[in-house]
Order: structure tokens, then C-alpha cells, then sequence
């Protein structure tokens, strides 16, 4: 494979892979997979006054996939959690150069973080209780 | 600054030897012996000196008759010519097929364009470790069953059948049986003196010889009907200008492929591989552990992505299985039929070694391994259970 | 004393051009690109830029699509994959196919063998000197007519046909059209862009490429069968792993083909050859004064036996016709197809010229061939009247 | 072709080819030919006292052909005239290495050898009257 060196580069030396210890205030996490797709994605997000401060992940997917969820936690961090579900993967794939037989793997990326962004509304009404 | 790169996919291809390049030469440029061989001057004659002695190596090497060795453009139009040609030349005996999953495609695809043609196939089964035995091969020979054809050594597990067992059901039974011997030059002895055989597919590629060359051993007496039509070379069973160049450096290379000899140094590099891998927790061994050849280990990482294992090993010439014509391989077929999921066999390599491979390279490439292994099984931490099994 | 020996046989093979053996070279021993170039690492990445380099370069040769050329092992699958897959391909446009009895073996006899298939087979007619006119052609197209094949430069007589009238009939007719172009690349122009067709096999080997590589033209959007099944190579219009090696020598050597900077030279020599034999008594040319090829000159002597006129010439090498695989030739099938008894078919030869004749090569050949035509005649002197004419 | 050598020699260097002048006494011609065979042969021998004494041919042939009648015509001379029927071809090609397929042609030399006996007789029968 020939990837876009963005793609390599992701891929190669990920940021935000190290994950939260447990019980750390205001994190939540939200995963995915697709067992066909040979993909799982995991975030954690920790969010403070309605901004995510700090995002982790955890992935097991091909290049493409492993570059687009590093690019998505950077994207996420320090934007409203409104991100979580607006993280446009669609848009995103050209860029990034990933193959369009490879979006599936990627909209499963937007999964785990409108996933993240359920948990955070059952927090919020929780705590509104 | 040049990165290190280590070629651990012999099994693809070799690089070609040094000696088979300087006799592929000769037959070259205008001052080699570049002519017909076809043709009856002079010119001609040396052109065929070659081709005659490559034909006597070639036969040598696995003990056939000179002129039961027919020249193809590999083992592809070897594996195809025996399954088309011998299904279409002897419709009288039965329109059926026996073969395997575990097979390479170009056994396997011709299989079902076979089908397509109104022939039967049938695919007999094989333990988990992708050995088949007598018993399952004669229940699934019919009547009307005309050819079976079972590879030698499989190109992705390395794992090897009994064809002394199998040929011996096989002419029990009044079957014709094909073998593709494609990985087998130069690892393990193949002799067809030794046992009951009618076709056997070579390629002169995977063994330090050229690509674009192979040959169909012919049982003499075997009924098989030519696929490309023309000059009428090969006895009219093969048709086209035989290039001289490519035969001399067949010829050569199977003569420089003495499994006794180099059997033993390619296993113990295969071993000195495993003895690294097999500590890694989650590495397990596809195949089987003692029928195989020497060139080939293939190993599944459990919860490592295999492509993404690949990409991170780019210093490292492995592959997903055979070298296919897609950058994306679905899971192996192979490993697939010896029941992994689709999950374990794409978290699979393989690595095949060869003449040209040193301690150090070894040595090498588990160190990176043992990196990334780590490294993505980090990335993946918390992954599900059908990541790892 | 190593006698002078001359080479005049290039239409049945060349010598590969030294520049071209360096780019073989270069994909070879352990220190070339000699990966497989279906592998998705980066030695099989190095591999494939050769193949993309070649296919690039044969394409441009002939003015076609980069992804219109699909490698084979030579011109004689080309052909037979012409026929065969469009054929089976195209069966509900009908059974018939047209080709000519001046064609190579290579497509007659692939013709012969569809006819057994229950294909129909015409045979197109031409005049005196092998030239098929649109007449003729428009004559044997059939509403079943599937497809017409041609050869472009007859590889006995080196008469050329005027391919952009015969492609303009048969696209008016809606039938499709192979060239088999065996010996056109840097004799004579060649640009699929110049006229209408759908299919063209190429050989390296005739131009001072490797023997046992070769392509055929596939228009976009031709449909055709494959013939060798497997890991889907080319598109899986041709299985196998692609020969690096063979494909790279084949790009250079036909980047190196021009015909307007070499088809004069060969004019020349052919001329040359051509002034010095017309003059000896009872000789005459074969094929067409002016519609021909400059390599090739066809000849009949009459009156002298051509095996003993060969025989006598052990010097040079010539050729009865076509090279083939048999010591005793038939009388031509295309001089007889041209109007020559059998006698003086068989009283004729083949001189070939290329890139390495010398003017001094045709003017010892010249020597050579009045003596030992004088020679002969006057062993057979008082014979009959049927060794003349 | 890989003649054997006497078949190279004698095709390359046939002795008693220049044709008798005419109305030499004592010399008659005979021939054959076959067009399907590509092969036509002329002896003119020369007999005196029952005596072949000097033999010419002519041939148009293969080398296997010329050879043969090389061969023939050397054998004959200074033989009596019953030899003409005599040649053995069949038994001769085997000896001069010449290949079944080409067993034809070397019979149309015995062919040639017996039309010169049959004119023999002829004049034999004449001078008799
Ligand atoms: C088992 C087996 N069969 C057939 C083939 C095809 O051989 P070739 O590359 O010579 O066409 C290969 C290798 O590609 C192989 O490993
Ligand atoms: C006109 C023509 N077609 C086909 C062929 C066959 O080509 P190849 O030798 O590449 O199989 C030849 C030469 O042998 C030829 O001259």
C-alpha cells in the first residue's frame, strides 16, 4: 500500500493512545466495532465545562483507520462535546487520503464518538436529577 | 540514510541466483546463443544445445523422463493446462474433479471455470492442521471421477502431503493426480519415480530461476489436451517460441536446488525465527508442525491487525499469505479452511526464508516484531474478544 | 578455423539488444528489484515500477492506453487468447470467425481448433501476392461473424496489409478485428490510434526483446474470456506472476523500436540482398513489390531443392519459411497459398535482415548464394520441367 | 539437420557429376522422378564388356538423395551390369544415416539404376538381331 504520508505518519506515531486510569473525573468512553470491518474503536473523553479537555483511544483496525481515529482525537480535543457528533468522516476520507472501500472502517469512528456523546447526555441528565 | 530492508518472502519469489543469471545471459545479447531453437541452421542448433540440457536438469531434479518435461510460462499455465487439459481430454472417463480448498488460485480458479463449463468439483477435506489423508481423499473419489489435484507443499503454511499415500489411493482407484509441486524445488525431495503420478507443476521462480517459466511434467501415456495452439513445439502440447534464455536459467537453477543440501539450512533459520516468535504471548503456529517444508512459518498474532502489522513492519518483506494482486487481501482462503476466523487468519503472516537469508536478518526481524507486536497490541488494548480468537 | 557464419534470420527471433539486456539485469540477482510485483512491500513496490515503466513504453510504441496492454508469454497466446476468449466470449453475436491462409500457425491452427469446437471458420481470399482487399473481406463477413483476424507483416513474405481499411470494414460491419503484429514493432508503423481495431498481439522476441514475453491489445471495453485462471493477474484477463525481468526487457526493447529511424536501414539491406540475387537466372520474389516490410525478402530459386540449397548454405542462416519444429518443412503454406507449386514453394527461402546486418554480411551472403545456387543447378541439370515452374 | 558425416561430405562434394558428352559409345541414361517427392535422378553409365565403367548422374534433391546417389553411383562402377538392379537401398539407408521418412526417395534411385538396365537390355536385344 501506498500511503499518503499523513496516513503513514498518523499510523506510525499516534498521539492520545495512552488511556485514562479508571476514575478519573468527567471521563467517559464510547466504543465500536464491526467484527466484518475487522475493526474496534475506543475513545475516552474527558470533558470540563462542556469542552473536551483531554481525549484517548484505543483502536485495533488497518492503517487507515488507526491514522483517521488519531485524527479525529486531535480534532475533538478542546471543541464543545457538540464535536462528538459532527466529526464528518464522509468529508474527511478524501483528505486523508483513505480509499473509499475504506469508509465503513472510518464511519465506525464516528460511532465510538456519538457514543461518547450518549454516555455524556445520561451524565448530564443525571446530574440534572 | 538507508533503512535496513530484510526479504523474508521467498515463498513470492526468489531473487534470481547469480550462476542462473550468467547461463540466462549466454543465451542472450548478439554474441550469445540467442536463435530459434526451432530453427534448423546452425544458430538453431547451439539455441537448442541449451534447451536440451535444461530439460535434462529439470528432469533430473525430480527423476522424470526428459521427454515427459513440457516448457509453460509457469506454474500458473502448468496448474491450468493440467486441470483443463486433462478434464476436456478425457470426458469418456467421468467429468469429475477432486481437489482442495487449500489449494493456490490458479488451481482453485480453474476449478471453477471448470465448473462453469459443466464439469463437477469436488472439494475433499483436510484436518486442521491442512494435511489430507487417504481416507478422506477415497471418499471423495466417484465413479466417474477423473482427475485429482493436490499440491505438494502449500505456499502459505508451508505444509506438506503425503503424496506417496495419496498417489498410491489415487491409482488404486484408476484416478489421474496432479500435483503442484510450484513450492517444492529445492526444499523437499520430490522424486516422481517415487510415487504414483501422472502431472506435476513447476516453476523455475521459486527456486533462484527466472519468472515467467515453468514446466508440466507429462506421465508418458497421459492423455492431455494442449491449451495454446501454434508451432506445435513441446509435442504439440504446448505451442509458442521456447525462450532459450529463460529455459537455460531454469534448467540451471534446478540444478543448483538440492533439498538435502539446503533443506536443512533454510530449517534452521525457519526454526531460529519460530524459537523468537513463539515466545510472544498470543503467537500461535498455522500448519502443521512437522509435515511441512522448511522455507515457510506462518503465524497468527492474536489481536494485531495484520494489515496494520504489515505497514509497521515496512522494513520487513513479509505478506498476508500469497502474494496477491491487491493491496487489501481478503483473509486467507487457507487459513480460513483450517478453521480460523476471519479475524485470527488476517492477524496472520508469512515468512518464508531462503538461500540468501542470514542468523542476523533473522535476528533482525524478530527484534521489529517483537516491537510492533507490542506496540499495536497497546493500540488495541481493550479490544474485543474476537480480536484474539 | 571457426568458419564465418551470418545470421539472416530475424524474423524468427532477434538477439536481445544489449541495452535491453541491462534492464533485464537490473530485475535479477539478489541485488535487482526481483520481488514480485503483486507484493504490496516496498521490494515488491520496486518491482513494479519496472512493469509500469514497460507497460508504459509499450503502449506509447503503438499509440495505446496504458491499461490496453495485458503481458503474455508470447504472440502465440496472444493470438490464441484473441480467438479463443473473444469467441467464447462472444457467442451471442454468433459463431463465425474469418481469417486468412496466410496467417501464422499460431492463429490457423487455433482457428482449426475452435472449428472443432463448432466454431465456423471462412478463410478470406487474397490475390497473387498475399494482399487481402476489402473486397474480399466485405465478401466473407457473415451477419454471425464474430470476429476477423489479419496479420499485419507476413512473417514469410513480409507482405504488409493495409490494416485502416480492413478495421474500417469491419467497424462498418460491427465486427471485431485482430491483428496479429508479430512482426511489425520497429519494421513499420503500428498506431492503434490510426485505425479501427480491437485486438493486437506483440512479441518482445522479434524486436530485439526477450523471447517468451509478449502482449495483447485489448481496446477498453473489449469483452474476452480469459484462458489461464489464478491470482488474477492483469486484470484477470491473464493469470500468473508477472515475469519483471522479461516485461522490463520488453519495455526497452520496444522503446528502442523505431521504424522510421530503422526501417530504412533494413530497406537498405534488403535491397542490397535483393539486387545481388534478382540477377541470377530463374530467381523471383515472393510477396508484394511495394506493400511489404523491410526486413524480409522471400525467394524462390527455381530449380535448385531448398533443403539442399540450406544445407550447402550451412554458413548462413536462413529459413525455409517460418521457423518451425520439424527438420523436413512442409513446402510453405503461405507460398503455396500464394499460387507456387509445391516444388518451387519448397525451392524457396526466407532471408530476414535486422539491426546487425552488415553490408558486408549481404555481400558475402551474396557470394554464398550464386555458388552454391550454380552448384546445385548443375548437379540437377536435365531436370524436369515441374522444378521450374 | 545433423547429417551424418558421409551424408555431408558426399551432398557437399558429389564425385561423377558432369554429364557424358553426347554419343559417348557404349552409354546409355536412365531416370526417375517423383513430384510429390521433390526428387528427380539420372544415371548415364558407361558399359564395356559387360562392365560398368564410368557412371555420371544428375539429381535434384534432398542431401539425403544426393548422398545416396553419390553412394550408388560409386558402388556401381566397375561392377557388372546385373548390379544396376542390385543398389539395396532399403538396406543402405540405415548405413548412410539417412531417416525412414526419406526411404521414397532413395528408392526412385533404385528406380533410375533399373531404367539404365532395362535400356541395356534393349541395346543388348538390338545388337542380338
Ligand atoms: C503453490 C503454487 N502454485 C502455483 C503458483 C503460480 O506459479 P507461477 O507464479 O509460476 O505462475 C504459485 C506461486 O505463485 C504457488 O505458490
Ligand atoms: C506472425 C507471427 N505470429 C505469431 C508468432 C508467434 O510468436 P511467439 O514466438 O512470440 O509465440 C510469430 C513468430 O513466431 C509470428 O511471426
Amino acid at each position: 500500500m501506498d500511503y499518503e504520508s499523513e496516513v503513514k505518519q498518523r499510523f506510525l506515531s499516534p498521539n492520545r493512545v495512552k488511556s485514562f486510569e479508571e476514575g478519573i473525573a468527567g471521563v467517559v468512553s464510547g466504543e465500536s466495532s464491526d467484527r466484518t470491518l475487522n475493526v474496534w474503536v475506543r475513545f475516552q473523553v474527558q470533558v470540563i465545562n462542556g469542552l473536551i479537555r483531554t481525549i484517548r483511544f484505543n483502536v485495533y483496525g488497518c492503517p487507515y483507520t488507526v491514522a483517521a481515529v488519531d485524527w479525529a482525537a486531535e480534532w475533538l480535543e478542546g471543541r464543545e462535546t457538540g464535536a462528538l457528533l459532527d466529526l464528518g468522516m464522509i468529508d474527511r476520507r478524501k483528505e486523508l487520503g483513505v480509499p473509499v472501500d475504506r469508509l465503513g472502517k472510518l464511519l465506525l469512528i464516528e460511532d465510538a464518538a456519538a457514543a461518547c456523546q450518549k454516555k455524556l447526555e445520561r451524565l448530564t441528565t443525571q446530574d440534572g436529577n | 540514510m538507508e533503512a535496513k530492508k530484510i526479504y523474508l518472502d521467498y515463498a513470492a519469489t526468489t531473487p534470481v541466483d547469480p550462476e542462473v543469471v550468467e547461463a540466462m545471459i549466454q543465451c542472450l545479447g548478439p554474441d550469445g546463443d540467442y536463435a530459434n531453437s526451432s530453427s534448423s541452421h546452425f544458430f538453431g542448433k547451439s539455441a537448442k544445445v541449451h534447451i536440451d540440457t535444461a530439460r535434462g536438469q529439470i528432469a533430473a531434479r525430480i527423476g522424470a523422463e526428459v521427454d515427459s518435461i513440457c516448457f509453460t510460462s509457469g506454474a500458473t499455465e502448468s496448474d491450468n493446462m493440467a486441470l483443463i487439459g486433462t478434464m476436456n481430454a478425457n470426458q469418456h472417463r467421468g467429468r469429475h474433479l477432486i481437489t482442495s480448498t487449500l489449494e493456490h488460485k490458479a488451481v482453485l480458479d480453474t476449478a471453477y471455470a471448470l465448473k462453469d463449463q459443466g464439469f463437477e468439483i469436488t472439494f475433499v477435506d483436510h484436518d486442521e492442521h491442512g494435511v489430507i489423508s487417504t481416507q478422506q481423499l477415497a471418499t471423495a473419489i466417484r465413479n466417474d471421477t477423473v482427475l485429482v489435484s493436490i499440491m505438494h507443499v502449500n505456499n502459505e503454511t508451508g505444509v506438506l502431503q503425503d503424496l506417496a499415500a495419496l498417489g498410491e489411493l489415487c491409482q488404486e482407484r484408476g484416478v489421474l493426480f496432479h500435483v503442484d509441486a510450484a513450492q517444492s524445488v529445492g526444499k523437499v525431495p520430490l522424486n516422481v519415480a517415487d510415487f504414483s503420478v501422472d502431472l506435476v507443476s513447476l516453476t523455475a521462480h521459486k527456486a533462484y530461476g527466472p519468472m515467467g517459466i515453468g514446466a508440466l511434467y507429462i506421465r508418458k501415456g497421459m492423455k492431455i489436451a494442449p491449451m495454446i495452439y501454434g508451432g506445435e513445439q513441446e509435442w504439440g502440447y504446448r505451442s509458442g517460441t521456447l525462450a532459450t534464455h529463460q529455459i537455460a536459467g531454469f534448467g540451471k537453477a534446478f540444478a543448483l536446488a538440492d533439498p538435502d543440501q539446503e533443506g536443512p539450512l533454510l530449517a534452521a533459520r525457519r526454526d531460529q525465527l519460530w524459537a523468537g516468535l513463539k515466545v510472544i504471548e498470543g503467537v500461535s503456529l498455522n500448519g502443521h508442525a512437522t509435515k511441512r517444508s522448511p522455507h515457510i512459518l506462518n503465524v497468527t498474532f492474536a489481536g494485531v491487525e495484520g494489515e496494520s502489522l504489515r505497514t509497521s513492519l515496512a522494513d520487513v518483506a513479509i505478506s498476508a499469505g500469497s502474494a496477491c494482486n491487491s493491496d487489501v487481501p481478503d483473509p486467507s482462503h487457507v487459513l480460513r479452511g483450517m478453521g480460523l476466523s476471519d479475524a485470527l487468519a488476517s492477524s496472520s503472516l508469512r515468512f518464508s526464508v531462503g538461500r540468501f537469508t542470514t542468523e542476523s536478518d533473522i535476528d533482525y526481524v524478530l527484534k521489529r516484531v517483537r516491537e510492533e507486536v507490542l506496540r499495536l497490541r497497546e493500540l488495541a488494548s481493550g479490544a474485543p474478544e474476537w480480536t484474539v480468537s
